[in-house]
């Protein structure tokens, strides 16, 4: 192994960390802010994948294109599950909600095979063999994409709970839902809002994920387990805290790639998961439960 | 004396054809089972070969079925398919139920070794014939060293099939390095070891082997070695979705080798369809090519085209030449006994629209090994390039 | 009594924090074999806390707890229960989903003598019957109400067989006759020779079944003293009835007569609770505009469920609520806000990885509200410069005092027209209640009506047009708070005592 | 009330002879389902046990079963054991790969734990796909005529179907039972009535553990032929979760009567792969909100409505 396999090797799991972090928003938001583990989030972002598929494929618009009306499509989907399937039994403990998730992630599944049967899909698109060289190293085009999408994305979500009334009244809701009622705020609202963003973000990570790998209707567990991974790196519902898991996952998986084989690639991920569960469960940055 | 013998012939018909109304009377219809994936990551080869049965059964009962000399009539046949998902345990489940519940009285195979042994697996316990496609021959015949007993694959040998690729580029000049991307499925384990021991014969040096898990997304420290290598071929053997990934990502990663080959993943149209352009050049060895004069071959492409208004595949002719040397065998067997059929689809000795059909004999042998060739992909279809004999077009090379 | 050559339980300069908040303060006192130790304090003195190190459900901070000569603290719960040590919850902890023999079978055969299946299954019906739960052993816990249920906590831990038993307000939230009931128990028990830490609100309860008791405020040993002495004590009168004021220190601000103001709040003869659990009983009371009025009571007499069911966060069981003439139950608990009703929570509630300017401008979510949030907001650092100085701070770091006042102004932002003040004193240095009560005047005068709700009796009479005093879910007294405090009978509401 | 607590018992052995019965009805089909059917309920009962009864919800069951599974065939097919002693070493490897899982896993508290196991069951999945010793991605193949017919594997897995749910009935009438239920009703409070929740959880996190071996195990010798991707495949957990969930989670019969639906309507639809999915998460999502008790919960429930069944939930 050569210095440059392992440089190579961080620098491109560095990029493809962005994307990391993009797909897990969603998951890493709707569990901080009301402690929901959505289970279906794969799911959402094949989904949004799939969705992205058969409008680029309609209209013969670029997936960058498409993912601007997916956007809002998505946001009302997660609205509405978060409020009609989700929300009535956020009282009555953690369990019941994971478990109808995890009923929605085989609904989900089994549907996208029944409407868009089982072969492997990919979205088309004029970057996927692009191919930029950073520091000497090749990389590809989406990475350093993803790279910025993921950046973009965490900096926008940041700014909307930090800048706007809705996302002051999600983090109040995060830290204290009743007395987050006591000034007013609508609080299963704002979990819908929550879901909707989240979802929102799944748009854009399921037609990253579509245009740089391609994707089944059971593609989305690899994807939910490689979102939990960067969740509890980066503390859940800790927003900058998602980015920082994402590109350290990325990272270390690049780098533990080039150490121990691509076979073994996603082994990396799932160790750093168990080790930070069992020393450091809120995370390797940042409060429990913070912005 | 000519009346005793009368009488002793008559009740010794009667006795026979009571007998025969009683416990031998003509089935309503004639069961063959098959499971294939329709979904998961081999729902590909699944369409071609739920095709290329129903097609090849269809043909049959259009005749009024298959001729079953024992009853002395045709008897149609009923094709009961379920979907194993791409899942092995789901194919043994399905074809214990084809057996149990359907009373199939002959199985088709799945395709891909992993699903059509764990099929096998219970056809050889329930004593049922099967005739299997889509699986490559060592690899379905080192899965079993007791040997099969009632399962046939007919399929391409990987010995033969693991030199194609170095054949082919012997017409031009390469700097002869190579590195292989194989899986650790049954396939990707037997060829990768197969293409170790074929290059150095035929010139070829390996100079970068990558083995990875099936499912692999991304292959970027694979790709890095391969290119630090200075390798100029590639050789896969993967399924589908890895085989796109890791071609698309060696464009990426500004990685350009001169010449491509994709075993099984590089076959299905998908892989043309998801990669438009960069899929040109690619190649694929095949056994299978509608222009190479086999009987009917033309027409089932035809035929497939007009019915999916999908391209062709290979493996619609390996499916229904399959179900055919099951059909042929009832018939040479004239009944619907297992045994029988069993015995009867050991003699098979015709030319199919696969070509010649010609079961090797002795212990756990029961394999028919198909001739190979390679395939190119040359504007969105799959052209013979080599060998000469049977080229349909000029092998491009290298890569655009 | 004082258990001096070998106590039972000995703490050691137990201290327990949570971050900057000391919740037990360099505690130490000893119970000794057959004693019964009483513990009394306002809420959030750290006694609950004080329990939970003792049973090892979180680690002391300094400090050290010996148990029969032996080390416990550091150990498990599990471990501390097998060395004879057994508690009761405050909010009962029932197996919901076994039956009530069950739960008492749970700490016989895992407790400090663990028995077999059928031994246990009697002695647990033995144990039931002692605490009058016999006849409903094969039901559901879950089942049960609240006083079956209290008397199952005390019921699972005697099952543990235990040398020394901690009850942690076993009496709240009981009414009268249930009260005596367990009274009761608690005899039967003393009488038996069990050591036993008593919690309790119920202040008659401690102070006629203890041989000690222990007063705490602010984690801190405030007393600790035979109940007579206890109640002679001036600084623990002190906590609980607030300072004696020499004079009023703010002048009444009604001008125009009580009686000619409009009603906005009107609060008829509801009742309310928690599940099986009844906190409120036939509750009436009004509130003019412009008024300040106080509600009194102590510790769980049910104040903050009014609270709450006059701004819908639980369901009302009989009677109903009218705001300026229209029916509180059509609407939820967050449209409250907009009506005009804004709370200042027990307990401050700040949000406290917001920043002070968060928490305020989130304190102006309704939109007309929003709309004016800055001159509101310029108006606040006026009353608390302190705020405009910490603006960019997280609310979590702030000091007690200054997140009352951050509460305070989180409050006002939503710029209403009745602001329910919570224990706003509660846990507050004099000095700092000082402070803040001199806001509420300019409150009133910026053309807000106050409703005041308090432990402090002497405090919030000081400044109160007039006062409702709530005893054990009820209405007791009520009247011009000039009349309550010449009212003797207020001090034995509190304490259930004849005072001296 | 003495009735009523031999009751179940009585269910259960009724049940229990009815099934024993089926080989002779000559009718394979049926058998055929039958023993999917009690290899769903041995398998429901192993996960009712801990998500059920204990309040560890166990998203990564599928590790438990294919250790189970590749015990067995490494015992058989490497060192050439009996096939029964296969099966038995596959039940222990599964209870010790849950003894060393407990030390990590039971520090993840409440929904940690769910998140937690289905990641340490995929994580095993990818080590089984690349270790080549046991074959990788390839598997292993029992030689053929190894092992039983279907109705000897019938008998065997009916017999882990009855001998779970007894244990269950024994365990829960027992000392640790107690502790179980304690512990799911209540953490903190089971401890400070001395209840060591370690210990116990562990005690019942192997039981659990060894019932889904064996099962594994069985079903491995019955296939015949294993690869890791189904064999520790997520659709392992999917189902049984679905199955207790269904049923009743925390009921001694709820798994047998979720295990009953779910094994007919995988079968009514086995021409429709998929649609049973679908139509299993809607009834799944309904079922979590509005029977919390599932199917079984909700039949007693109405039989409750009738004077002559009153009393407790089995």
């Amino acid at each position: 192994m050569s210095f440059y396999t392992v440089s190579a090797g961080a620098l491109n799991g560095l990029m493809l960390g962005g994307l990391y972090a993009c797909m897990a928003l969603g998951l890493s938001m709707v569990f901080g802010v009301m402690r929901f583990v959505n289970v279906a989030h794969g799911e959402l972002l094949v989904l949004a994948a799939f969705l992205s598929f058969v409008f680029s494929t309609a209209f013969g618009l670029h997936p960058f294109i498409v993912v601007l009306i997916l956007i809002p499509i998505l946001f009302v989907f997660g609205y509405v599950v978060q409020r009609v399937l989700i929300n009535p039994l956020m009282s009555a403990g953690l369990e019941p909600s994971l478990l109808t998730a995890f009923g929605l992630s085989i609904i989900a599944q089994n549907l996208f095979v029944e409407i868009w049967g089982g072969n492997t899909k990919s979205l088309n698109n004029n970057f996927s063999e692009m191919n930029v060289t950073l520091l000497g190293i090749d990389v590809p085009m989406l990475y350093v994409i993803s790279f910025f999408v993921g950046i973009i994305v965490t900096l926008g979500v940041h700014l909307f709970i930090t800048r706007t009334y809705t996302g002051r009244a999600i983090r109040a809701a995060t830290q204290d839902a009743a007395t987050a009622m006591v000034m007013g705020i609508n609080v299963n609202r704002i979990y819908a809002i929550t879901a909707a963003i989240g979802a929102a973000t799944a748009a854009l990570g399921g037609t990253l994920i579509g245009m740089t790998f391609s994707f089944t209707p059971t593609t989305g567990f690899p994807w939910l387990l490689k979102g939990f991974v960067v969740v509890v790196l980066g503390g859940m519902g800790n927003i900058f805290g998602t980015l920082a898991g994402g590109l350290l996952l990325g990272l270390s998986e690049g780098i533990g790639a080039a150490f121990v084989g691509t076979g073994y690639r996603d082994m990396v991920g799932f160790v750093i998961f168990l080790l930070v569960l069992m020393f450091r469960p809120n995370g390797l940055f940042g409060l429990k439960g913070s912005e | 004396m000519k009346r005793i013998l009368t009488i002793v012939l008559q009740i010794f018909m009667i006795t026979a054809f009571a007998g025969a109304l009683h416990a031998q009377s003509a089935p309503k219809e004639v069961v063959i089972g098959a499971s294939v994936p329709k979904n998961g990551v081999l729902a590909a080869f699944g369409s071609y070969a739920g095709w290329g049965y129903k097609t090849a059964v269809a043909e049959t009962n259009a005749k009024g079925g298959v001729m079953l000399k024992k009853y002395g009539k045709r008897v149609p046949i009923k094709l009961v398919v379920y979907d194993d998902e791409s899942r092995p345990e789901l194919a043994t489940k399905n074809i214990e139920r084809l057996v149990i519940k359907d009373g199939a009285h002959a199985l088709l195979g799945s395709a891909t070794p992993p699903l059509v042994i764990s099929g096998a697996v219970v056809a050889e316990r329930e004593r049922i014939p099967m005739v299997a496609a889509l699986s490559p021959i060592r690899a379905f015949l080192g899965a079993n060293k007791a040997g099969w007993k009632w399962t046939w694959n007919m399929f391409f040998d990987e010995l033969e099939m693991t030199q194609q690729q170095f054949l082919t580029l012997n017409s031009v000049k390469s700097n002869k390095k190579v590195a292989l991307f194989t899986d650790n499925g049954q396939d990707g384990v037997v060829m990768g070891m197969l293409w170790g021991k074929n290059a150095p014969k035929l010139g070829y040096e390996i100079v970068y082997h990558a083995k990875f898990p099936v499912g692999t997304s991304e292959f970027g420290d694979l790709i890095r070695r391969a290119k630090q290598a200075k390798a100029e071929i590639i050789i896969a053997q993967m399924i589908t979705p890895d085989a796109i990934a890791l071609w698309k990502q060696m464009g990426a990663l500004n990685y350009k080798p001169k010449a491509a080959f994709f075993e099984k993943g590089g076959e299905p149209v998908v892989w043309a369809k998801i990669l438009g352009k960069s899929a040109e050049g690619t190649m694929v060895a095949g056994y299978w090519h509608p222009d190479l004069g086999y009987p009917g071959a033309k027409e089932l492409r035809a035929r497939f085209e007009k019915d999916t208004g999908e391209l062709y595949s290979q493996h619609i002719a390996d499916a229904y030449a399959a179900a055919q040397v099951l059909i042929d065998g009832m018939e040479r067997a004239g009944s619907i006994d297992p045994a029988a059929i069993n015995n009867a689809i050991g003699k098979t000795d015709k030319t199919y629209v696969v070509g010649p059909v010609k079961f090797t004999e002795g212990k756990g042998k029961r394999s028919a090994a198909l001739p190979t060739f390679m395939l190119q992909w040359q504007n969105g279809d799959l052209e013979v390039v080599h060998p000469k004999k049977w080229a349909t077009k000029k092998l491009i090379y290298p890569l655009p | 009594m004082t258990g001096a050559q070998s106590p039972l339980l000995q703490v050691g300069q137990v201290t327990k924090s949570f971050g900057a908040l000391v919740a037990v303060n360099d505690l130490t006192f000893d119970v000794g074999e057959g004693e019964v130790l009483g513990i009394m304090g306002p809420n959030g003195a750290g006694k609950s806390t004080l329990f939970n190190l003792i049973m090892g459900a979180m680690p002391l901070s300094d400090g050290a707890i010996n148990f029969a000569g032996q080390k416990i603290d550091g150990l498990q719960a599990n471990q501390i229960c097998s060395m004879g040590i057994g508690r009761t919850y405050q909010i009962p902890q029932p197996f919901r989903h076994m039956t009530v023999v069950e739960n008492v079978v749970v700490g016989l055969l895992y407790g400090q003598h663990k028995s077999a299946m059928e031994p246990a299954h009697e002695r647990a019906l033995e144990i039931l019957e002692t605490v009058r739960l016999a006849d409903k052993a094969e039901l559901m816990a879950g089942q049960l109400g609240l006083l079956d249920l209290k008397r199952l906590e005390m019921a699972r831990a005697l099952s543990t067989n235990p040398r020394l038993l901690l009850l942690d307000e076993i009496a709240g939230g009981l009414v009268e006759s249930e009260v005596e009931e367990l009274e009761q128990n608690i005899d039967d028990l003393k009488s038996h020779g069990q050591s036993m830490i008593i919690i309790e609100h119920v202040i008659r309860t401690l102070f006629n079944h203890s041989d000690r008791i222990l007063v705490m405020n602010f984690g801190t040993e405030v007393a600790i003293d035979t109940p007579p002495k206890i109640a002679e004590n001036e600084e623990v009168i002190d906590i609980y009835l607030g300072e004696e004021l020499d004079e009023k220190k703010v002048v009444s601000t009604v001008q125009i007569p009580v009686e000619e103001r409009d009603t906005i709040l009107a609060v008829s003869n509801i009742s309310a609770g928690y599940g099986e659990f009844q906190a409120l009983f036939d509750v009436s009371l009004e509130i003019r505009k412009g008024e300040i009025v106080a509600l009194i009571g102590i510790n769980g007499a049910g104040k903050s469920t009014l609270t709450r069911a006059v701004t819908n966060q639980i369901p009302l069981t009989a009677g109903g609520v009218t705001w300026q003439g229209e029916d509180l139950a059509k609407y939820q608990a967050y449209d409250i806000v907009d009506l005009g009703i804004s709370q200042c929570l027990e307990g401050r509630k700040i949000f406290n990885h917001m920043t002070v300017l968060e928490n305020l401008e989130i304190g102006a979510y309704p939109t007309h509200a929003r709309e004016k949030r800055f001159e509101t907001l310029k108006w606040i650092y006026e009353l608390f410069p302190r705020l405009e100085e910490r603006a960019d701070q997280l609310g979590g770091t702030l000091s007690g005092g200054e997140q009352q006042m951050l509460a305070i102004g989180r409050a006002l932002m939503a710029l209403p027209e009745l602001i329910i003040f919570d224990e706003i004193s509660l846990g507050l240095a004099p000095k700092i209640i000082d402070d803040i009560y001199e806001i509420i005047p300019i409150i009133v005068e910026h053309g807000t009506t106050v409703l005041l709700i308090e432990q402090n009796v002497h405090r919030s009479l000081g400044i109160a047009d007039r006062a409702y005093i709530l005893e054990r879910g009820r209405v007791t007294l009520t009247g011009s708070a000039q009349e309550l405090i010449e009212n003797k009978e207020i001090q034995e509401a509190y304490f259930g005592l004849e005072t001296a | 009330m003495m009735d009523k607590k031999y009751s179940p018992w009585a269910i259960l052995i009724l049940v229990t002879v009815v099934l024993a019965f089926v080989p002779s009805m000559g009718d394979r089909y049926l058998l055929f389902i039958a023993y999917f059917l009690v290899l769903n309920v041995a398998f429901a009962q192993s996960w009712n046990l801990v998500g059920g009864y204990t309040g560890l919800i166990s998203l990564g069951h599928a590790a438990f079963f294919g250790i189970g599974a590749y015990a067995a065939a490494i015992s058989i097919i490497t060192f050439e054991l009996p096939v029964i002693a296969g099966f038995i070493i596959g039940g222990l490897a599964s209870t010790a790969f849950a003894f060393l899982i407990s030390f990590p896993t039971f520090r993840f508290k409440g929904i940690y734990f769910a998140i937690g196991t289905l990641v340490l069951a995929e994580a095993l999945r990818i080590w089984m796909i690349n270790w080549e010793y046991i074959g990788g991605a390839q598997g292993m193949q029992f030689p053929i005529g190894i092992g039983f017919r279907l109705t000897g594997y019938f008998y065997i897995m009916l017999g882990l179907a009855v001998g779970s749910t007894a244990l269950l009935m024994y365990i829960l009438r027992s000392k640790l039972g107690v502790g179980l239920r304690a512990i799911r009703d209540n953490e903190d409070g089971a401890q400070n009535l001395g209840v060591d929740i370690f210990r116990t959880k562990l005690t019942a996190l192997m039981i659990s553990a060894f019932i889904a071996g064996l099962v594994g195990a069985v079903h491995a010798g019955r296939l015949g032929a294993i690869e890791p991707y189904s064999i520790f495949g997520a659709a392992w957990t999917i189902g049984v979760v679905n199955i207790v969930i269904i049923g009743g989670m925390g009921t001694i019969f709820g798994p047998i009567v979720g295990a009953i639906f779910v094994t007919l309507l995988t079968e009514a639809m086995a021409d429709f792969s998929g649609i049973h999915l679908i139509i299993e998460g809607v009834i799944l999502i309904l079922v979590i909100r509005f029977m919390p008790y599932g199917l079984w919960g909700f039949v007693l429930k109405m039989l409750r409505r009738i004077p002559l069944f009153g009393g407790t939930r089995a």
